[in-house]
């Protein structure tokens, strides 16, 4: 809809009030943390957006060049810091591959268990705030009451509740207390229902259609240009996630589970889950799309956790010690990208002997999937701006890094 | 103290309507701003409004008297929808100008172009 | 109460403006308890649809004391004027806007005769003070000075007056059935059974009562409407400036109008103070004494004679049940607008406008129009036409066609006085609703 | 010290009301205020009109004038006020000769106003509402019924009229009626295509404010 207002050259307008120049933010409450949005509108009307980021910039890769990868670890749970667990997994893995080692089954199979919770609750928080930045609280309250039981089982394994430094490289130092993954089981089934509660109040809300439909639509084209990775690629009509596309070292962890990578195929969803129907208005691209596959990631989180934790305690392993805290870094480097809830998330380590990487590149997803939002958002009404931004579902802690 | 005691006629009526009209017109006359002769309109037409009430009101006279009946509270009725209508239209051009002209002041639209 | 104070001796004028302001006291105590309940309806009810508790703590365990307590800590708050604020505007706009709401409870009934001022054109008068209400947020949003608020001034004062013309429509719709703007004659209408309401009067009216649902969360700027505090977008709307007590009268000025809105539906659609079954009439508490009316006169007269009233307890009593009727209702229309804004997401500028303009107006026409075909042809409602068929529409096109036969040529101005004459005659048997008695004289 | 007449006290407050802020909507400088004090003074007007015993004319007024367009004139104010447009001065010659002018008209239509005797008000007290016409067979009672029936085109109120002359007009106002409604139909749909702005394309006849005018994104 708004594309073609986009092409003509004759905007027709009612009243032409002189431009505006608007800055949404830093501490503007729609901009999921420090971003400032410069608009240039026109009454209404947006006619151009610049984002500016930077605010919380840490120069968190260039004190890795300091630390050994063992201490580095808690830097980088505060990167998302809405999927700390996600980033350690990178993190690890990446270490593993350069220095050429691989983990227990056991291990692998924990890992996946706590990775794709963590994905479950990033993605509620992306719910919440969506429906939040289009004026309903409740499905935030409802989405904020779920992340915390996940936090709690986080709490009853690593002590903390949001910055973890759990998954070491090489291994865990402890592996989960008994009952944890009955405790598991109990949140994954009352969890069902507050799925398809949130499917009612959002998903298939006539205003929250009208408000999302055909606003901001990103073509698979225009998302790959800007690197957009994740579910925002994915809402596109890419089918591409790395747990199934991704390197060796990361597919195998996923090895033997049965799941499907979301993605609306030629306008057609996966149908393995009674899913709502698609509206008619939605294009393919749109915001709309963006919050609906995450809704239907976290359904297949769910089946991947269930077998997890089938498969982990079928497995009378071990689970792997971690690497000692001063392991000499082989000369060489290695880069390894994987898939966290919001996109993926690459880690570059350059090892020059020393237990001290040389140099470290953190390759961030949210910092591509804001780069369209000048084109997603032109000709566009003030109110849809928080719309397209909430569907993005970016945090700046990866992107100012 | 007698205003307060004895009744209210029409003449007294009259004398704000008057007060009305005649703010009204100097309104009119002095500001150079296009709304405020606008504005002057508008008093203009309440003074008006009010005598026409004054003249049709059964409460304002001596009992037994004819005044206009209910003409005039029609015509003032008529007389508001009218100046709402009028407010519309007056509005527009002056919108018009100024997107023409940037500017509101009345005594910069000497040209006759656009 | 005037004369209580002359009668202590106090000058003629300072009795009369003591009791006048004594009224106001009390009407305005009435508005301030109106928002105040709804302002802890809101908290409860959006607790509930959230999972919590919502406030338990301040004066007993449901938290009743939690409004004045609010009321105090915004009191206490400092005022900040921002510079760039045009003073007295700024000061005055909260004022402007608590006023307009204000006055419409001049004008609403409670219950059959209770109302501050009994208005012949009760329900135009709502309508006209209703419309005041936005200058107190132009007023507020422009004096602040700042862009934001400019914007949301400007998004509210559209979506308001444009809100205002089904509004005003869906009230005509009714005035159209009940003849008569006295709010006080169209509540007395309604009494009786449930199925006596205008609502169930017949399909149109149904229909016209959801429409006014729809204007009255947008006109009192709730739920899927509350574009100009559109926290995500505009910070707070006009709102972003003030603080304290002046953030307090705006506060009370949306509750009071959310209440307001709330109770004139009631009044208009829901049947007012008539309760479903109406048991006021039955126990006989009604001016004309039913059985135990006149047993409690008996007790209660003395009593009342020698305190000096002069009220009728029965049909006192009978009002009181009427009363709570009425705000039982206004509040169930309040915790309905409080449910939709806490479980709809809101709603974009333009199709707030589109909503109003292309399907509001429209829809409420129709009905307009509906509703005049139908009354003519079934003057009693649904119900009044499945209960007597016998009088249903064939004396209605009898009484019509016999007074508008013209019989023999007269001179023009004869003629046009004599159609004068007979257009006031066949009005007035209309309006009289076709006694049989008339139309044999009339056609004879 | 007979009885207060109340309705008395009521006009003066209301008359104050109305002529001081009419004064003050010529005297105020900045536009915002001048709209202001043009939007109480209507409203003090439209107590006047409750107080002339026309209940129905003052609520329209409120609702019409005050409502809706006195809302299009702030709108209009808000839309143009922008910086030094708020409070521009005239001059003082302008000022002398509007005053002047002013005077003289006013002090001609006082002494029309009290000029002739039978409009001095009824000899007791205005509250006594004593309408001639009213009698208990007319069809509806309140003055908005008569005055709903006199736009359809029944003088209800003049049915007992002895005088001839001022029978006259029993036809009522039908065909003002629907002239005003056609009327209002054609207004509203030139303003709106008055107030439709030309686009900025280049060629078209409307001066468009210079691109440098634009104001640049802050780098």
């Amino acid at each position: 809809m708004q594309a073609e207002r986009a092409k003509s050259d004759t905007v027709e307008f009612d009243v032409r009030t002189d431009e505006m120049l608007i800055n949404m933010g830093p501490q503007h409450p729609s901009t999921h943390g420090v971003l400032r949005v410069v608009l240039r509108t026109d009454g209404e009307v947006v006619s151009e957006v610049t984002p500016h980021i930077g605010y919380l910039h840490r120069s968190a890769e260039k004190i890795a060049e300091k630390l050994t990868v063992r201490q580095y670890l808690p830097f980088t749970d505060r990167l998302d810091y809405l999927a700390g667990m996600n980033m350690n997994l990178g993190w690890a893995l990446t270490v593993e591959k350069l220095l050429g080692q691989r983990v227990s089954e056991k291990t692998r199979r924990l890992r996946v268990i706590i990775a794709e919770l963590n994905r479950i609750a990033s993605h509620l928080v992306a719910a919440g705030c969506f429906g939040l930045d289009l004026g309903s609280f409740t499905p935030f309250m409802w989405t904020f009451r779920e992340r915390e039981k996940i936090v709690d089982l986080f709490e009853e394994i690593c002590g903390a509740r949001l910055t973890y430094s759990y998954l070491l490289p090489g291994g865990v130092t402890a592996g989960p207390p008994d009952g944890w993954f009955g405790r598991c089981e109990a949140f994954l089934d009352q969890f069902e229902p507050v799925i398809d509660e949130l499917h009612a109040v959002l998903t298939n809300n006539a205003i929250f259609i009208k408000r999302t439909a055909g606003i901001g639509v990103l073509p698979p084209e225009m998302a790959i240009d800007y690197g957009c990775t994740g579910p925002v690629l994915r809402a596109s009509g890419v089918d591409w996630d790395l747990r199934r596309d991704g390197e060796p070292i990361y597919t195998e962890m996923y090895d033997g589970y049965t799941w499907q990578v979301i993605a609306p195929i030629n306008g057609r969803y996966p149908d393995d889950h009674p899913y709502p129907p698609v509206p008619p208005e939605a294009v393919v691209g749109d915001s709309w799309h963006r919050f609906f596959v995450r809704m239907l990631e976290v359904v297949q989180s769910m089946y991947l956790i269930r077998q997890g934790i089938e498969k982990y305690s079928a497995d009378d392993g071990e689970l792997d010690k971690p690497i000692e805290i001063r392991k000499k870094l082989p000369k060489g480097e290695a880069y390894l990208e994987t898939e966290a809830p919001k996109g993926q998330m690459g880690f570059m380590i350059v090892g020059d002997g020393s237990a001290v990487p040389w140099r470290v590149r953190i390759r961030s997803s949210s910092f591509c999937n804001i780069s369209p939002l000048p084109e997603l958002c032109r000709g566009v009404l003030i109110a849809d701006m928080p719309a397209i931004l909430a569907s993005l579902d970016i945090v700046l802690g990866e992107i100012d890094r | 103290m007698s205003l307060f005691t004895e009744p209210i006629g029409l003449s007294h009526f009259l004398v704000v309507g008057a007060v009305l009209f005649v703010c009204g017109v100097i309104c009119m006359a002095t500001k150079r701003n296009v709304l405020g002769v606008l504005m002057g309109i508008e008093l203009v037409l309440n003074g008006a409004n009010l005598n026409f009430v004054a003249f049709g009101s059964s409460v304002l006279r001596p009992a037994g008297t004819e005044g206009i009946g209910m003409d005039g509270q029609m015509i003032a009725l008529f007389v508001i929808v009218l100046a709402a209508a009028e407010a519309a239209v007056a509005l527009a051009i002056a919108l018009s100008y100024y997107h023409a002209h940037a500017t509101v002041d009345v005594d910069r639209g000497d040209e006759l172009k656009g | 109460m005037a004369e209580l104070l002359i009668s202590i001796s106090t000058p003629d004028w300072l009795a009369h403006i003591i009791a006048a302001l004594v009224q106001c006291a009390l009407l305005l105590a009435i508005a301030l308890c109106s928002a105040a309940v709804g302002i802890w309806l809101e908290r409860k009810v959006s607790a509930r649809i959230q999972d919590r508790l919502g406030p338990t703590r301040v004066g007993g365990r449901f938290g009743w004391l939690q409004p004045p307590a609010d009321g105090l800590k915004l009191i206490c708050k400092e005022d900040i004027i921002p510079a760039a604020a045009d003073h007295i505007l700024f000061r005055i706009a909260p004022y402007i806007s608590f006023c307009a709401v204000f006055c419409v409870f001049l004008a609403l009934p409670f219950a059959n005769g209770w109302v501050a001022v009994e208005l012949n054109a009760g329900a135009f008068f709502l309508l006209a003070v209703a419309g005041l209400e936005i200058f107190g947020v132009i007023l507020g949003g422009y004096a602040s000075g700042s862009k934001w608020s400019l914007y949301g001034a400007m998004r509210e004062a559209a979506q308001v007056v444009s809100y205002e013309i089904p509004l005003g429509l869906c009230v005509v719709v009714i005035i159209l059935l009940t003849g008569t703007m006295n709010l006080v004659a169209i509540g007395n209408q309604q009494a009786g059974w449930f199925f006596n309401w205008h609502i169930f009067h017949d399909p149109f009216t149904f229909v016209t009562f959801w429409v006014y649902v729809t204007c009255a969360v947008a006109s009192s700027n709730r739920a899927p409407f509350d574009l100009p505090e559109a926290e995500s977008e505009l910070v707070a709307g006009f709102l972003t400036e003030y603080s304290g007590f002046r953030w307090v009268f705006f506060f009370m000025g949306e509750y009071a109008s959310m209440f307001v809105v709330s109770a004139l539906g009631a009044l208009l659609f829901l049947g007012g103070w008539n309760g479903p079954v109406p048991i006021a009439s039955l126990l006989g508490l009604t001016p004309e004494h039913g059985a135990i009316g006149g047993w409690i006169n008996t007790i209660l007269g003395p009593i009342i004679s020698m305190l000096g009233l002069t009220l009728d307890p029965a049909a006192w009593i009978g009002n009181l049940l009427g009363m709570c009727n009425f705000i039982a209702k206004a509040f169930l229309g309040m915790t309905f607008m409080i449910w939709l804004r806490w479980t709809l997401p809101r709603l974009r500028i333009d199709q707030v406008i589109t909503t109003c303009l292309k399907y509001c107006v429209p829809i409420v026409s129709a009905m307009l129009a509906g509703v005049m075909l139908w009354s003519f042809f079934l003057p009693g409602g649904l119900f009044a036409a499945l209960t007597q068929p016998a009088s249903f529409p064939r004396s209605a096109w009898e009484r019509t066609d016999s007074t508008l036969r013209v019989d023999g040529p007269q001179d023009v101005g004869e003629m046009q006085e004599e159609a004068g004459t007979r257009n006031v005659t066949a009005l007035r048997s209309h309006a009289e609703h076709g006694n049989e008695g008339n139309i044999q004289e009339e056609s004879r | 010290m007979d009885a207060i007449n109340w309705h008395g006290c009521f006009f003066l407050l209301f008359a104050a009301v109305a002529c001081g802020f009419a004064v003050a909507v010529v005297v105020a400088g900045n536009i915002v205020r001048m709209a202001c004090c043009l939007v109480v003074s209507l409203a003090a007007v439209a107590g006047l009109f409750f107080l002339a015993g026309a209940e129905f004319l003052g609520a329209a007024q409120l609702m019409v004038y005050v409502g809706g367009t006195m809302v299009l004139l702030i709108f209009g104010v808000m839309l143009t006020a922008r910086g030094p447009l708020v409070s521009m001065k005239t001059g003082g010659g302008q000022w002398v000769l509007a005053l002047v002018i002013g005077v003289a008209l006013f002090a001609v239509l006082l002494q029309a106003a009290t000029s002739s005797s039978a409009w001095d008000g009824p000899r007791e007290n205005n509250l006594v509402r004593h309408d001639p016409v009213q009698s208990e067979e007319s069809v509806t009672q309140d003055a908005a019924g008569q005055l709903g029936l006199g736009l359809l085109g029944v003088r209800e109120d003049k049915i007992r009229q002895e005088n001839k002359v001022l029978r006259g007009g029993m036809s009522g106002y039908l065909l003002a009626f629907e002239i005003i409604s056609v009327h209002l139909v054609v207004v509203l749909v030139g303003a709106a295509y008055l107030a439709r702005a030309r686009r900025r394309v280049q060629g078209s006849g409307v001066r468009t404010p210079s691109p440098e005018s634009r104001t640049p994104i802050p780098e």
